[in-house]
């Protein structure tokens, strides 16, 4: 009776599992970036893979408890001993494992190993607790040297900029919102002002730290405009939870006019 | 009487009397102490790897390393070397007469090793103090070079010496108790492992931390 | 090659006096019941601060009952702070899988059961093993002083990450004092498992009786020996990661602090050390240290299932234990897999990952060996049985969320979710609680001559397993959706729409949380008016069932013992003691 | 490996002398101006060989069975070896550092 009771119990969970998954009940929002239907791709293999060997092993479990409960059977071994549960871990297991790996180098290397678009808009990101703030090189295209210990967020300078000596600070832009043109090839620099801090949109599929001391860089494509969340995702202190901004991905042109007008206000 | 209480007696009479049970041999065919003190040896010598990547990690990331050490620090750190390394063949002499039954002699080598270690802590010590005078400190570098090499520097070293000083106080500890008969040459034996351990991870600060900082 | 040693054993007299037998104890059974009682106030203690959690993020503006008491700056009338709550969340994750789920499994029941699995008096070293529970018992101690502190309570995670943890007080709240004391309580946490590690090393490979070759050990000796060497292993490159911790917080060095740091406009006087060094010291022990809780629970469930399905596991000790054995190996080369997107190397990410994948195979071969097993079994459903079966049916849910974090690719985008967090409860947190409970269970009528309710029992399994269920899938599966973990509050316009998700959890968690004082009462009641336990309950055969309930202070009475068997001599009813000369039933 | 005949005790003394002549010729490498990378690879190339007699005759762990050599040693440059995973981001914080 109790093993029959632990069975039903099994497999229902098993078939209410099953159902969030399939009927995506929580699901990953609608990518928007070049990369993206890669890591999408992957996890949707990764979720069959994974998924049959989920469904498979507590329907196994629950059968087996469902029917050789008592002692009234007659003691049985699996015929073959254990020499077949290791065959098919190492084979099946190990071909699945394998072939995850290799499709999913790729979808990595998309992201990591090649290098950014050499016509990439650069822009430069700075995370501190608890805001992000974007800069912009300007019309000459460089960025000014940061001195951290010219920081101030009662001047508003929170790169650390020097604007009265650095010729190529005065022209750059900072902003609190980070926006982008659709379609073109973005390279972000992310660095921190104070602990570890992390980028996050998930309609991007792009996640990365921030490492205190180095400046990481990323690179992607978006392929659609709106209004998305930056959040951050790496324990940064109590303001954490509430830490964020917003991405805008607007044409081309509506990119030139905003631009514009975070250049003007300065 | 029932099973139970049977026991109970039968072990209480046990406990009263050293007797013999017949047990599977060592796949090591050792004391165990010595095995416990060897399983302690690999733990710790991970552990002193892991401050020695530390180490290593900081000085290839650090754009200015600095070295500061002049002849005469690596010259002291040769005498160190030379003191720390006679002190472990004291100690195996010692563990030798103590295995030979020379109680006395055993001793007397024991003495000889925990001074030696004493004159290798008191070098160590002039080393560091000479470096305070320079102006160094664990978060501070006098000649401008990475900050690194103090904090590296002072805390491999200050480990290391921390397991100097533990063993001459547990040397003594087992000179006494070994004079008074509580603990036998297995115990020496052990204590000589240690020893020797201590020689052994100097053998790799030495050229890591002296050598490589060389002027 | 039966080899044998005759050996002088000379035994410590039974200690007199109240504080000699019950508080310094050198009794390695006294040791293995104060690590147990340890871990269930710790485990009480973490539960009431995960409920606290969920309470709040579920309904933000409750009053908790007395948490306006503890901490009146913290959570002023009951309602918690933002940095409150991630001193919750950090005190919960370290005193769970630190003071819980590694002493239980391993330190508990190893420290009680080992010596007398292999048939000795104690342990190699009974007044080490004394000194490692009461070193483990002061860093309890100041893991729980923080929360008296003027400083409060560390808020940077149970991994603490530098430099937030390493800074200081510049940082923020909590970054006082109270991070301190974490760094020094779990280097007093290390050394205590290194000494316990040692211990049991020596007394598993030196103190066996006659005739217990290593290939007749019981598997939940197994699980403790391979388990005491990745302790030995990963502790000791903690205890490092610790020291440097505290020395970068009290003597101002630059380990994990980088230069260029600016906290309210001020630079700070660091330069040159690096986060990511922490890192990777840090899940250097942190990844075998979730082989270190999950190894001891692969150990018991492989030990308790034979009895009640009265048949030896599939493949004898041989493939379970060399599956046991890859997995401890396996766990110290994929600890990058934590790191994917923390700014490491990308190309250093596929060196971890392809190892991550490969420790699937000998996981899966343990769960494969454990559910085959079952394939035509008398199988007999006391309650060790019970959870012996959801710690597979929870391994499984957890264990196949590894393949999504075990690709930096998939990882990049799951990373730092709710999937995270209900992977590694289910995998590592409920999976090592249910085979503590198996043991617990099992091993009660042994360590205390008492049997436990059985009806209270199995109500306790079905609300624990159904509530578990409810609450870790439900994250799980959120996770998808992007929830991120370690937000104290959900205001992002993604989250708003979990907050229903959240609350069902929320109150999965209280029921489920309720159902453990019905485990306690059981406890506390069986241990005085349970009813007397016979020496063999179970019918099982390995030696703790060979002596008296409970045992005598030397074990077995000074006898003789000799072993004839391994451990898993069962055919249905019939069962061959591995002490009794008769012909093995099982062939084995 | 595994033999009776033990050093005898002026042996040790010899080996001694041995084991202080290899750290003077270490004191000789680290004068001769070698690029960083080389007197790093040659100290350690001549601490583990001090190391390894170090073990095998002071330790005794040429006395002992062989399972002891083959306990000790694998576990512990298990991990030593998989510490240097740290490597490839010590030179990552040397490329990308922040500030130059």
């Amino acid at each position: 009776m109790v093993g029959k009771v632990f069975a039903v119990v099994v497999i229902l969970i098993t078939l209410v599992t099953a159902y969030c998954v399939i009927a995506h009940v929580w699901w990953m929002p609608v990518d928007i970036s070049v990369h993206g239907p890669k890591i999408d791709h992957q996890i949707e293999e990764t979720m069959l893979a994974a998924g049959v060997l989920f469904v498979a092993g507590q329907i196994v479990l629950a059968a087996f408890v469902f029917l050789y409960g008592g002692a009234r059977n007659k003691l049985r071994q699996i015929p073959g001993g254990a020499k077949p549960l290791v065959i098919f871990a190492f084979v099946i297991v190990g071909a699945e494992v394998l072939a995850l790996s290799a499709i999913g180098s790729k979808a990595w290397g998309a992201v990591y190993f090649e290098a950014p678009d050499p016509g990439s808009i650069h822009i430069d990101v700075q995370a501190g607790q608890f805001a992000y703030y974007f800069r912009y090189p300007g019309p000459d295209g460089t960025f000014g040297a940061l001195h951290p210990e010219l920081i101030n967020e009662g001047t508003s300078n929170f790169f650390g900029l020097d604007t009265d000596h650095d010729p190529d600070a005065k022209d750059d832009i900072v902003t609190a919102e980070l926006a982008i043109p659709v379609n073109k090839p973005i390279l972000l620099t992310l660095h921190s002002k104070d602990v570890g801090h992390s980028f996050d949109v998930r309609e991007l599929r792009v996640q990365q730290d921030f490492v205190p001391g180095l400046v990481i860089p990323i690179h992607f494509t978006a392929t659609q405009t709106g209004r998305y969340e930056i959040v951050c995702t790496q324990l940064c202190g109590l303001g954490h939870y509430n830490m964020k901004a917003y991405l805008s991905v607007l044409s081309q042109a509506d990119y030139d006019e905003w631009l514009k007008k975070q250049a003007a206000m300065q | 009487m029932n099973q139970s209480e049977l026991m109970i007696a039968l072990s209480e009479l046990a406990v009263a009397t050293e007797h013999e049970i017949q047990m599977e041999e060592s796949p090591y065919g050792i004391d165990k102490k010595k095995l416990g003190m060897w399983i302690f040896i690999v733990s710790d010598a991970c552990t002193f790897g892991a401050f020695l990547f530390a180490y290593g990690y900081m000085r290839i990331g650090a754009p200015v390393w600095g070295t500061p050490f002049g002849f005469s620090s690596i010259m002291n750190g040769m005498v160190m070397t030379a003191v720390l390394l006679s002190s472990s063949l004291t100690m195996l002499a010692a563990v030798r007469a103590a295995q030979s039954g020379t109680k006395a002699l055993a001793e007397k080598w024991l003495a000889v090793t925990m001074i030696l270690g004493a004159v290798f802590a008191a070098l160590h010590l002039r080393e560091w103090f000479k470096l305070f005078g320079e102006g160094w400190r664990l978060f501070y570098n006098p000649t401008g070079g990475a900050q690194q090499f103090g904090a590296t520097f002072f805390s491999v070293t200050g480990l290391h010496l921390t397991h100097v000083v533990s063993g001459i106080i547990a040397l003594a500890f087992i000179t006494r108790g070994y004079n008074q008969g509580h603990y036998d040459e297995s115990h020496v034996e052990t204590a000589g492992l240690y020893w020797h351990f201590v020689d052994l991870v100097w053998m790799f600060v030495f050229p890591l931390m002296y050598l490589m900082n060389a002027r | 090659m039966a080899q044998t040693s005759v050996r002088a054993v000379a035994h410590h007299a039974p200690p007199q006096g109240f504080v000699r037998k019950y508080i310094f104890s050198v009794d390695h059974k006294v040791i293995g019941i104060q690590y147990l009682t340890l871990s269930l106030v710790a485990a009480f203690v973490g539960m009431a601060l995960s409920w606290a959690m969920r309470v709040h993020l579920a309904w933000p503006d409750v009053r908790i009952p007395l948490l306006g008491w503890l901490s009146p700056a913290g959570a002023p009338g009951g309602v918690m702070t933002p940095e409150y709550y991630l001193s919750l969340m950090t005190m919960h994750g370290t005193i769970m899988a630190f003071f819980v789920l590694t002493a239980a499994p391993f330190a508990g029941f190893g420290n009680f059961m080992l010596p007398i699995h292999v048939g000795a008096a104690d342990m190699a070293f009974p007044r080490l093993n004394m000194s490692s529970f009461w070193v483990t018992f002061v860093g309890f101690l100041l893991a729980c002083a923080t929360f008296f502190i003027p400083d409060g309570p560390p808020l940077s995670g149970w991994t603490a990450y530098a430099p937030l943890s390493a800074v200081g007080p510049v940082a923020g709240p909590g970054q006082g004092w109270g991070q301190n004391l974490w760094g020094l309580s779990i280097a007093m946490f290390c050394i205590a498992s290194l000494l316990g590690a040692l211990n049991f090393i020596v007394t598993t490979l030196d103190l066996r009786t006659k005739g217990l070759k290593l290939s007749r050990l019981p598997l939940a000796t197994w699980g403790w020996f391979i388990d005491a060497w990745v302790s030995l292993l990963a502790f000791a490159v903690l205890l490092p990661t610790c020291l440097l911790l505290v020395l970068d917080r009290l003597g101002g060095t630059s380990f994990f602090i980088p230069g260029g740091l600016v906290f309210n406009d001020q630079l700070q006087p660091h330069s040159g050390g690096s986060p990511l060094l922490f890192q990777h010291l840090f899940w250097f022990f942190g990844h075998p240290e979730v082989y270190i809780i999950i190894l001891p629970a692969f150990g018991i469930v492989s030990h308790i299932m034979p009895t009640f399905i009265r048949k030896p596991l599939v493949g004898g000790w041989k493939v379970i234990t060399f599956s046991e054995i890859a997995v401890g190996t396996l766990s110290f080369v994929v600890w990058g897999h934590h790191m994917f997107v923390s700014g490491m190397s990308p190309y250093m990410a596929m060196v971890f990952s392809v190892p991550t994948l490969f420790i699937t195979i000998p996981s899966i071969i343990a769960v494969l060996v454990w559910v085959f097993s079952l394939y035509g079994a008398n199988i007999r459903f006391a309650t060790p049985l019970l959870y012996s079966l959801g710690f597979i049916s929870l391994f499984i849910s957890g264990g196949i969320g590894g393949f999504f974090l075990a690709q930096p690719s998939t990882d990049s985008y799951l990373h730092a979710t709710s999937f995270v967090v209900g992977h590694f409860h289910f995998t590592m947190g409920l999976s090592a609680i249910f085979a503590t409970f198996a043991g617990f269970y099992y091993w009660f009528p042994k360590m205390f001559g008492r049997m436990m309710n059985e009806k209270l029992g199995k109500l306790h399994f079905w609300i624990t397993f159904v509530g578990v269920y409810c609450i870790f899938m439900t994250m799980q599966l959120t996770g998808f959706a992007g929830a991120v973990r370690r937000y104290s509050a959900l205001v992002d316009d993604f989250m708003i729409p979990l907050i229903p998700a959240n609350r069902f959890m929320t109150v999965a968690a209280l029921l489920t949380g309720a159902a453990q004082f019905i485990f306690l009462y059981n406890a506390i009641w069986s241990r005085f008016k349970g009813r007397k336990a016979p020496d063999n309950p179970w019918g099982a055969t390995t030696l703790e069932w060979d002596t008296t309930s409970p045992p005598p202070f030397d074990n077995f009475g000074g006898r003789q013992l000799t072993v004839y068997h391994g451990p898993m001599e069962y055919d249905g009813e019939a069962s061959v003691m591995q002490t009794s000369p008769e012909a093995s039933v099982a062939g084995t | 490996m595994s033999s009776n005949r033990e050093l005898t005790m002026s042996s040790y003394v010899g080996l001694g002398v041995g084991l202080m002549l290899i750290v003077g010729l270490e004191v000789i490498l680290t004068y001769q101006h070698l690029a960083t990378r080389t007197l790093l690879f040659s100290l350690l190339c001549l601490a583990s060989l001090e190391g390894f007699v170090a073990i095998m005759y002071l330790m005794h762990v040429k006395y002992e069975r062989r399972i002891l050599f083959w306990t000790v040693f694998p576990a512990t440059l298990f991990v030593l070896i998989f510490l240097c995973y740290f490597f490839p981001d010590a030179f990552r914080m040397a490329s990308m550092r922040l500030l130059k």
